[in-house]
């Protein structure tokens, strides 16, 4: 039911008859709900179309002031039309098309879009301007988190639930030649010049279809469009992206394209890398401020086109036109095919005026400047227009301000690769939008394709300037300069006033321009009104800094599937079989225990067991020059190491830090096989590449990557020779034939280059074995299967980490950190500082003649049943720092706790008692060892 | 406090200016006391309000130049002031206040470090913003929402009790929880243990939270004017004088000034500045950005951190959340922003939160970080005497502005360094004394 | 996403490469502490032109050489990092040790 | 505990040679490897090609590129496929089992290279994997930046970038004019980028297909 003035002016509908460039489908009805209530619309109707047919002018109340708002813009940026849809929060209404069913829900109304409690704002606005909230709640403090509540339930915006599925998006990469943002003429006569001189070309468009502003125009309009379409469609080079935006142009032509609506996933974010970008993004049409400019029935003059041409709606019945170029004039028009009255057209070019506008829930009558009042409910205004400049300024060029065009444009000197046509660049007739669209592309695609002739000559660039307009920013009386944030002309004067005075001041006092539509429609009235109460010309004034992105982009488009690889060892299947409970270390999934780590433990101190450590990185080292190279990364000696020997060492960075640790192998002439830890393996790969292709050019060293290649098996206790004995044929396992710290070459049930080194973190009698992958499941059940008998079985990393605590080994990046030198390590041992250069040299010189650091030890609890957790401090009187536990166990061993620990020098003595403090406040003792190792310390079962 | 103290460790020289011609004139004055009744009766009569801070002529002397109006620079000059009296002072900043990190930041606060030298500083600046409203007559609107880092992998989890441990030893809130206790803190997070990077547990820190950003830097700006400090915006230091390794005045675009003092505060360009002193600083500049989604309705209490996987996250009193992530991996001047950042943020946010996958980013920006080496700061004198630095704030030096102001105005007006400062100098790196806080500062928040 | 064109690969996005760092040269054994952190720490973190070496991870695997403004993240030039040109550190550094 | 083996201890049958990718069924061998012997005549087919033989190359571009391919190209030769990786690595794909007689032939000859050549058997480190098809591109498109259009990335070029985030070696190598992808990485992910290229394929209606008879 519509009123103007309280008279009952129209029934319930104002669809109309069919329009020539409709984009709604009669033939297909759909039924959707507006805050429960049921709603008909057409099949292309967009929400606010369909809620504007059906005589909806309120869409949403304002969040501040809970102002009644309607369509404004009928585009994607229409302030008052943000909806909640199903679980979708922030719905643009007059961009969305209506799906049947739809759950279509007002934001910011309590109880009812109609009767809105908090509407009681409007009141209290005065007290409410800009920054008040800096002003006051500020004594006393402990009331904070209660006004703040209060504050919060103002916040803007839908809702989102925790328990909405994750939805389905995508991306994919795409190396078009020229992209073109935008659709209009301009952009499709660009597409089609670029085609025609051999480019590949995207074409991208916000709206639904192509076609910018003639889809909206006249008849004209309508047959250039479909010439256009029809030619656009005639190209297979060109791929045109509709109800898609390009969302950024980023350093190096890197554009993101944002696809809605695909048949496959929710939304695709396209990632572009264009040879050439053509903006050709059109204008967007400003609103006016005045007093009352937010009311429902206040619209601007395209919107009207719009709703007319595009959705056969009649927005009103009664209007009053105020108008300062022709935009105004076209919408008068349609408004009279429409069947709408007329009832007043105020042109601005010959002195008309507008006051304000007046009404409760939308407009009722408008005064204009020479007094007049004007009973209506449609309040049209065509103030002129704003070039959205964000994919140019995003280059780092500054927008510049046409003052005859009373608007901002793109800038000067845009990048060679970025070009600019069509509304963005100036005003003309469709003629010259598509002259100028075409000279364009071309341009861009000669610079694409690098070609300087060639498909005819360089058609010369038509003038295209902005047109003289009227500058129309503000009338005499206040108004509302950003409707989303509900700031008005009077909270920037008064911001300015108190010293926020410059544009990016103001912004971020009053909240201006940092709504949804971030500025496309508010930036260039807040500029107005700063210059005007501070004196400056807009030009002088300036813009805030445009951002990306040009429309908001969903997480979910953002993330896209989120590709995250993760690693397998060829053992795989076997420990899931089995359900070994998964750790995740880094990349890789590997098992961190089967059950019941300390009984793996045990089965390990008095059997055999195996453990799936093929994540060690694994490097292969080859070359005359390795000893050399081994010289340098270690720290310790590596030039006498015979063929059939393994050892290990220490890598410390150039600050003499512990970066990684290891046991390398020389397998033959001129040929080594390294190990590392497993999270360090990428790292040191890219460093020991570093020194050989950036410091030692001239060494002869190939280094090959190996991690993968190899399953790698560590099979480790007393039974393990006897295991693989049974597997082996052609090496000799005798403790003699293959000491500890040795390496062989052999078969293993079978299968053939298989690497066998004696080592073993565990303490035990163990080899690691290193099976080509493929066979890596084959042999690990053939070890099971070989081995029933000894009681061999799986170990995890817990009861890994357990026995190496026992026996005292230290993890780099758990025992050690960031700062921990190597002495500090406890590596004295180790380190030979009379080799004449290593990786870090200096710095352990250094540390070799300081007696005050930090040492490791080795610790254990006086009470044994006390196993503090990892990280307790360890600390002197009250509460004085000495150093932590790094690692802390219940050794089923020894059937005590065990620990490491950094202590202060002081404290490093075996025998010192110090104090623990756990996180629960207790505090124990713990005495420091003579060693690290609580088990085994002379290692006779490993050399056994 | 003050006077007495400062004239008797005042360096001759920051004194010799002050009685010189065209030497800034003390221009205290009387503030408008901000309250709810002024606002009622500024609402009732539509009288003028006052300006937060005003604007001067450089003057040709001041007894110190401050080169940076973000939060380090205003609150360094506000301290000189209150606490020692010393009001001939200038800021100095090529842009707009707060135009730098301070106005771009992602408003996180905390004290929950690694290393004691670190917890005991920041918990300064945590105890100094808690009153800092009170004490600007400001509302800086700081929410103590509860921070929580959480832990995908046993060595995090390790990590996270480390720095409880350290924490709590220094008598600052923090605690590691289970899972199960994230989930009620934050109830849209995925703690199920199928996840690409299932959360073990995180390290909860009550008192940290998020404040307005753009309210502590005008607080204190407005607070340090009222003092009679200058603040010159559009005012950017061309070059530095130094003579005989004395610091002698800068050369700015609008012209010269002498001072015995000039203290660098200007994060991401620290490097540029001190160079002008001709002082080399171990700091690369990397662009860190951050966004902010449309708003919706309140559903995230608390500050979410994730350092496994680059993410930080709260929700603002507006509904908007605003996140961050980890440096970019080059460095870089520039500010423009960059798409895969914004890729990886969502996915990483959808990783903890999957089912706020519709939530639309609205805007992101970027400022400039100052790395060092440590993740710790760099404050206290240089070789050059009189060129005073507070720099090296890398991504989390938002929250150490009070306190970093109120020790620098210390140093400036006592010449003594502070203790709460001394592990901070410049001569650590030479000295291979590093602080290392990696661990809690990179990304952490 | 900058484009680096490697010398080896041609352009390709940044993140196939990871930055390594400004170009320095390593102090040979008998530095002095001010020397070698000088090595370590200190940084010429330039507003301008910069030499910076990437390592090309994800693509040949190869150091390179670029020449890259820090302001506006334009590379300029790329390089190989040359073969068989010792410098002095490698020399002095793998002195006699085989 | 499960026990796959056909075996009962250690020294009867034969040793099984596994992809990482749990194969589609039904499944046969070639040579020792456990290989899937689906068929599928979708538009667009993933083949595990996995048991391929891989033999890794070093050695100084200038010496060893004229005797098996410049970087970025890919070269067939007797049944293999000479890849050029990097300035100075090659990769030969060959039919399974026969990366010894590979490796003796390129060694063969290299030997009158005066710099260090190194021949290594990386058979077990890495995943093969085929996309195939005429939407194989658009596909493949969804998961690597590199521009595949026939122009960058024509048959017989070769590139190393990152596809779904792992890093791969790729071939454009056509089938019977069909366009074709040979996919080379990392073996641990390997599962993880064989279900990543399935998932994009998805909306060309991918079909898994099986190791074929012509194996390079
Ligand atoms: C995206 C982002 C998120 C962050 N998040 C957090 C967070 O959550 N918590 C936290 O604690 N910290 C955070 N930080 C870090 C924090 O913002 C900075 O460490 C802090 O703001 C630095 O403050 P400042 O006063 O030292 O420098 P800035 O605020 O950067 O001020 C430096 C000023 O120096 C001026 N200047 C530079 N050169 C000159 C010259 N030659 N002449 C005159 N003036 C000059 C600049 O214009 C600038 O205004 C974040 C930083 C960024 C970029
Ligand atoms: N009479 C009117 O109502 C009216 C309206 C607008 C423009 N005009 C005139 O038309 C001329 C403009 O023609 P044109 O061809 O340059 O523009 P146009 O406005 O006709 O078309 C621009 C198109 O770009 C699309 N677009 C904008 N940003 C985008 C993005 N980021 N990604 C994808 N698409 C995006 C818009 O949806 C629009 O369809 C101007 O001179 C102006 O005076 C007239
Ligand atoms: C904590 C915080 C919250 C912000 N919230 C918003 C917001 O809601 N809307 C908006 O447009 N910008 C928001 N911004 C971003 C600013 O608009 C601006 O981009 C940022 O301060 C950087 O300045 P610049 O873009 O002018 O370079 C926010 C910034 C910060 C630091
Ligand atoms: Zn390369």
């Amino acid at each position: 039911m519509i009123r103007i003035g309280g008279r009952v002016v129209a029934g319930p509908t104002r669809r109309i008859g069919p329009q020539p460039g409709e984009v709604i489908d009669r033939s297909r009805s759909l039924t959707f709900y507006w805050n429960g209530a049921s709603r008909a619309a057409y099949d292309g109707d967009t929400i606010s179309s369909a809620l504007a047919a059906a005589g909806d002018r309120v869409l949403s109340r304002s969040f501040k002031y809970h102002r009644p708002r309607g369509i404004l813009t009928a585009t994607f940026h229409d302030p008052g039309c943000l909806v909640q849809v199903d679980d979708e929060p922030n719905v643009r209404a007059s961009h969305r098309q209506v799906a049947a069913g739809m759950d279509v829900r007002a934001l910011h109304s309590w109880p009812s879009l109609r009767f809105d409690v908090g509407a009681a704002n409007q009141a209290v606005g005065p007290f409410l301007s800009a920054g008040f909230y800096y002003k006051t709640f500020i004594k006393p403090q402990r009331l904070w988190p209660a006004y703040e509540r209060v504050l919060q339930r103002f916040a803007a915006g839908g809702r989102v639930s925790a328990s909405s599925p994750h939805g389905d998006y995508d991306k994919r990469f795409a190396h078009p030649d020229v992209l073109v943002a935008g659709g209009g003429p301009a952009g499709m006569a660009a597409a089609i010049a670029a085609a025609e001189a051999g480019a590949e070309v995207m074409l991208v468009e916000e709206e639904h279809e192509l076609g910018g502003h003639l889809r909206y125009g006249d008849e004209v309009a309508l047959s250039r469009l479909q010439e256009l379409r029809a030619a656009v469609a005639a190209h297979e080079q060109i791929e045109v992206l509709t109800n898609s935006a390009v969302t950024g142009r980023y350093d190096d032509n890197w554009v993101a394209v944002l696809q809605r609506s695909m048949p496959h996933v929710t939304e695709r974010l396209v990632k572009a890398r264009a040879k050439s970008v053509v903006v050709a993004v059109g204008l967007i049409e400003r609103p006016y401020v005045f007093e009352g400019n937010d009311l429902p029935g206040v619209m601007l003059s395209s919107a009207v086109s719009r709703l007319v041409n595009l959705y056969a709606v009649r927005p009103g019945e009664r209007a009053v036109v105020f108008t300062g170029n022709q935009s105004g004039e076209a919408a008068a028009a349609a408004l009279e095919r429409a069947g709408a009255e007329v009832a007043a057209v105020v042109d601005a070019r010959r002195g008309g005026a507008l006051l304000r506008a007046r009404g409760r829930g939308g407009v009722t009558e408008v005064e204009t400047g020479d007094g007049a009042r004007v009973e209506c409910d449609l309040l049209v205004t065509a103030a002129g227009w704003t070039a959205p400049t964000l994919l140019v300024n995003m280059t780092g060029v500054k927008p510049r301000y046409c003052d005859r065009a009373a608007r901002f444009v793109p800038g000067d000197d845009l990048p060679s690769d970025v070009f600019a046509t069509g509304g963005l660049v100036g005003d003309g007739d469709v003629d010259l939008l598509v002259e100028h669209g075409r000279a364009t592309g071309l341009r861009a695609a000669r610079r694409a394709l690098e070609t300087l002739d060639g498909h005819g000559p360089l058609t010369a660039l038509p003038r295209l300037e902005p047109a003289d307009h009227p500058a129309l920013f503000r009338s005499r009386t206040h108004g509302f300069v950003d409707l989303s944030e509900d700031v008005s002309s009077k909270d920037l004067v008064s911001a300015a006033q108190e010293g926020y005075d410059s544009v990016e001041l103001v912004k971020r006092y009053t909240t201006a321009t940092m709504g949804p539509s971030q500025g496309k429609l508010e930036t260039i009235n807040t500029v107005a009104v700063l210059a005007e109460s501070t004196g400056r010309t807009v030009a002088e004034t300036g813009t805030t800094v445009w951002r990306p992105p040009h429309v908001p982009i969903s997480l979910g488009a953002l993330a896209g599937r989120n590709l995250e690889p993760v690693r397998y060892s060829p053992m795989q299947p076997w420990h899931e079989a089995v359900r070994a409970r998964p750790i995740v270390a880094g990349q890789w999934i590997r098992p961190e225990h089967y059950g019941d780590p300390a009984s793996e433990v045990r089965n390990v101190r008095e059997n055999v067991g195996l453990i799936d450590v093929t994540p060690l990185g694994k490097l292969d080292l080859r070359g005359p020059d390795v000893p050399r190279l081994l010289n340098f990364l270690y720290v310790n000696k590596w030039s006498k190491l015979d063929i059939g020997s393994v050892r290990y060492g220490v890598m410390c960075g150039e600050d003499g830090v512990v970066a990684d640790d290891g046991v390398t192998g020389h397998l033959g002439p001129d040929h080594y096989f390294m190990s590392t830890t497993s999270s360090g393996a990428s790292a040191i790969y890219e460093w020991i590449e570093n020194w050989l292709q950036t410091t030692f050019t001239d060494w002869s060293v190939h280094v090959t990557e190996m991690t993968s290649a190899f399953a790698s098996i560590n099979v480790a206790g007393p039974n393990s020779r006897e295991l693989l004995r049974r597997l082996v044929d052609d090496v000799d396992l005798g403790p003699d034939a293959f000491k500890y710290m040795q390496v062989r070459q052999g078969t293993i049930a079978g299968v053939a280059n298989c690497l066998m080194w004696r080592i073993g973190f565990t303490g035990e009698l163990s080899y690691e074995v290193h099976v080509p992958a493929a066979f890596g499941l084959y042999v690990w059940e053939a070890l099971m299967a070989a081995g029933a008998d000894l009681g061999v079985g799986p170990f995890g990393l817990e009861a890994q980490r357990i026995m190496r605590l026992e026996k005292g080994h230290f993890i780099v990046g758990q025992d050690t950190d960031g700062l921990t030198q190597a002495f500090t390590a406890g590596l004295d041992w180790l380190v030979k500082l009379d080799k004449e250069d290593f990786a870090g040299r200096p710095e352990l010189v250094w540390q070799s003649e300081r007696s005050d650091e930090l040492r490791l030890v080795g610790l254990q609890p006086t009470d044994p049943t006390v196993v503090p957790p990892e990280a307790s401090q360890i600390v002197s009187g009250a509460n004085e720092i000495e150093g932590r536990v790094t690692s802390s166990r219940f050794s089923p061993t020894l059937g005590r706790s065990i620990c490491l620990g950094i202590v202060s020098a002081d404290l490093a003595h075996a025998g010192t008692v110090v104090t623990v403090k756990q996180p629960d406040g207790t505090r124990v003792t713990a005495r420091v060892m003579e060693e690290h190792a609580h088990f085994d310390p002379a290692g006779e079962r490993l050399r056994g | 406090m003050g006077v007495a103290r400062a004239g008797s460790d005042l360096r001759p020289a920051a004194r010799r200016f002050i009685h010189l011609r065209g030497a800034a004139s003390d221009g205290q004055r009387k503030t408008t006391t901000y309250s709810a009744f002024s606002l009622l009766r500024h609402g009732l009569t539509h009288e003028k309000w006052q300006r937060a801070w005003r604007e001067h002529e450089v003057a040709s002397a001041y007894d110190a130049v401050i080169v940076g109006a973000g939060v380090h620079g205003l609150a360094t000059a506000y301290y000189l002031a209150a606490n020692h009296n010393m009001r001939r002072v200038a800021v100095v900043d090529k842009g707009y206040v707060g135009g730098g990190g301070s106005g771009r930041n992602t408003a996180i606060l905390r004290s929950n470090y690694l290393t004691p030298e670190g917890v005991r500083f920041y918990d300064r600046s945590m105890t100094l913003y808690s009153t800092l409203a009170a004490d600007l007559n400001f509302n800086v609107m700081f929410a103590k929402r509860g921070h929580l880092t959480l832990a995908h992998n046993d060595g995090s989890l390790r990590t996270m009790r480390w720095r409880a441990e350290v924490n709590k030893l220094q008598g600052v809130e923090s605690e590691v929880i289970a899972p199960e206790e994230v989930k009620r803190l934050v109830p849209f997070m995925d703690i199920s243990s199928h996840t690409r990077y299932p959360i073990l547990g995180a390290l909860y820190h009550p008192p940290g939270g998020i404040i307005r950003h753009d309210a502590v830097n005008w607080g204190y700006a407005r607070a340090a004017d009222a003092l009679g400090v200058h603040i010159h915006q559009g005012t950017e230091v061309l070059s530095i004088g130094v003579v005989d390794g004395k610091v002698t005045g800068v050369t700015t675009n609008r012209g010269e000034i002498s001072s015995p003092i000039v203290v660098n505060c200007t994060a991401g360009w620290a490097s540029l500045v001190s160079s002008l002193a001709g002082v080399s600083l171990p700091i690369i500049t990397h662009p860190l950005q951050a966004a902010v989604t449309e708003p919706v309705r309140m559903f995230l209490g608390a500050v979410v951190v994730s350092g496994s996987l680059h993410v930080y996250v709260s929700q603002t009193d507006r509904g908007e959340l605003v996140f961050g992530a980890s440096t970019d991996p080059y460095p870089s001047y520039s500010m423009r922003g960059s798409l895969a950042f914004t890729e990886e943020l969502a996915s990483h946010v959808l990783e903890l939160m999957p089912s706020i996958a519709k939530m639309r980013v609205l805007r992101q920006w970027a400022g400039l970080c100052d790395l060092t080496p440590d993740f710790s700061p760099i404050m206290g004198t240089t070789p050059v005497e009189g060129f005073l630095v507070d720099v090296g704030w890398g991504t989390y030096g938002f929250k150490a502005g009070p306190a970093a102001g109120e020790a620098m105005a210390e140093l400036v007006a006592t010449g003594k360094t502070p203790e709460l400062i001394s592990s901070f100098g410049l001569s650590r790196f030479g000295d291979g004394l590093l602080v290392g806080e990696r661990g809690a500062a990179a990304v952490g928040h | 996403m900058i484009r680096i064109p490697c010398p080896h690969c041609g352009p390709r996005n940044s993140d196939e490469f990871s930055y390594i760092g400004e170009e320095k040269r390593r102090p040979g054994p008998d530095t002095s502490p001010t020397e070698w952190r000088t090595y370590l720490y200190s940084k010429s973190n330039p507003a301008g032109w910069t030499t910076e070496q990437w390592f090309h991870a994800a693509g040949c695997g190869k150091f390179i050489v670029a020449e890259r403004h820090t302001v506006t993240n334009e590379v300029r030039a790329t390089r190989p990092k040359p073969r068989f040109e010792r410098s002095n550190a490698g020399a002095e550094a793998g002195g006699g040790s085989s | 505990m499960p026990t796959s083996t056909r075996r009962g201890n250690g020294s009867v049958a034969e040793p099984v040679a596994r992809s990482p990718i749990a194969p589609a069924g039904p499944t046969g061998t070639r040579g020792a490897w456990e290989v899937s012997s689906a068929h599928s005549k979708a538009a667009l087919r993933l083949a595990d090609m996995t048991a391929l033989s891989k033999v890794l190359v070093r050695g100084a571009p200038g010496e060893v590129a004229p005797l098996l391919c410049e970087h970025l190209r890919a070269r067939r030769e007797d049944g293999s496929l000479i890849v050029g990786t990097g300035p100075d690595s090659w990769l030969v794909l060959a039919p399974t089992g026969r990366s010894d007689a590979v490796s003796e032939m390129i060694a063969s000859r290299l030997r009158g290279c005066t710099s260090l050549v190194t021949v290594i058997d990386v058979t077990h480190g890495s995943v093969v994997l085929r996309l195939s098809g005429e939407s194989a591109r658009r596909a493949l498109e969804k998961v690597c930046a590199i521009d595949l259009s026939d122009r960058a990335t024509p048959n017989g070029s070769s590139f190393r970038s990152r596809v779904a985030a792992v890093v791969s070696t790729v071939v454009r190598d056509d089938v019977d004019g069909d366009p074709s992808y040979l996919i080379v990485s990392d073996r641990s992910s390997g599962q993880f980028l064989f279900d990543a290229l399935a998932d994009a394929g998805q909306e060309f209606g991918i079909g898994l297909t099986g190791y074929p008879e012509q194996e390079i």
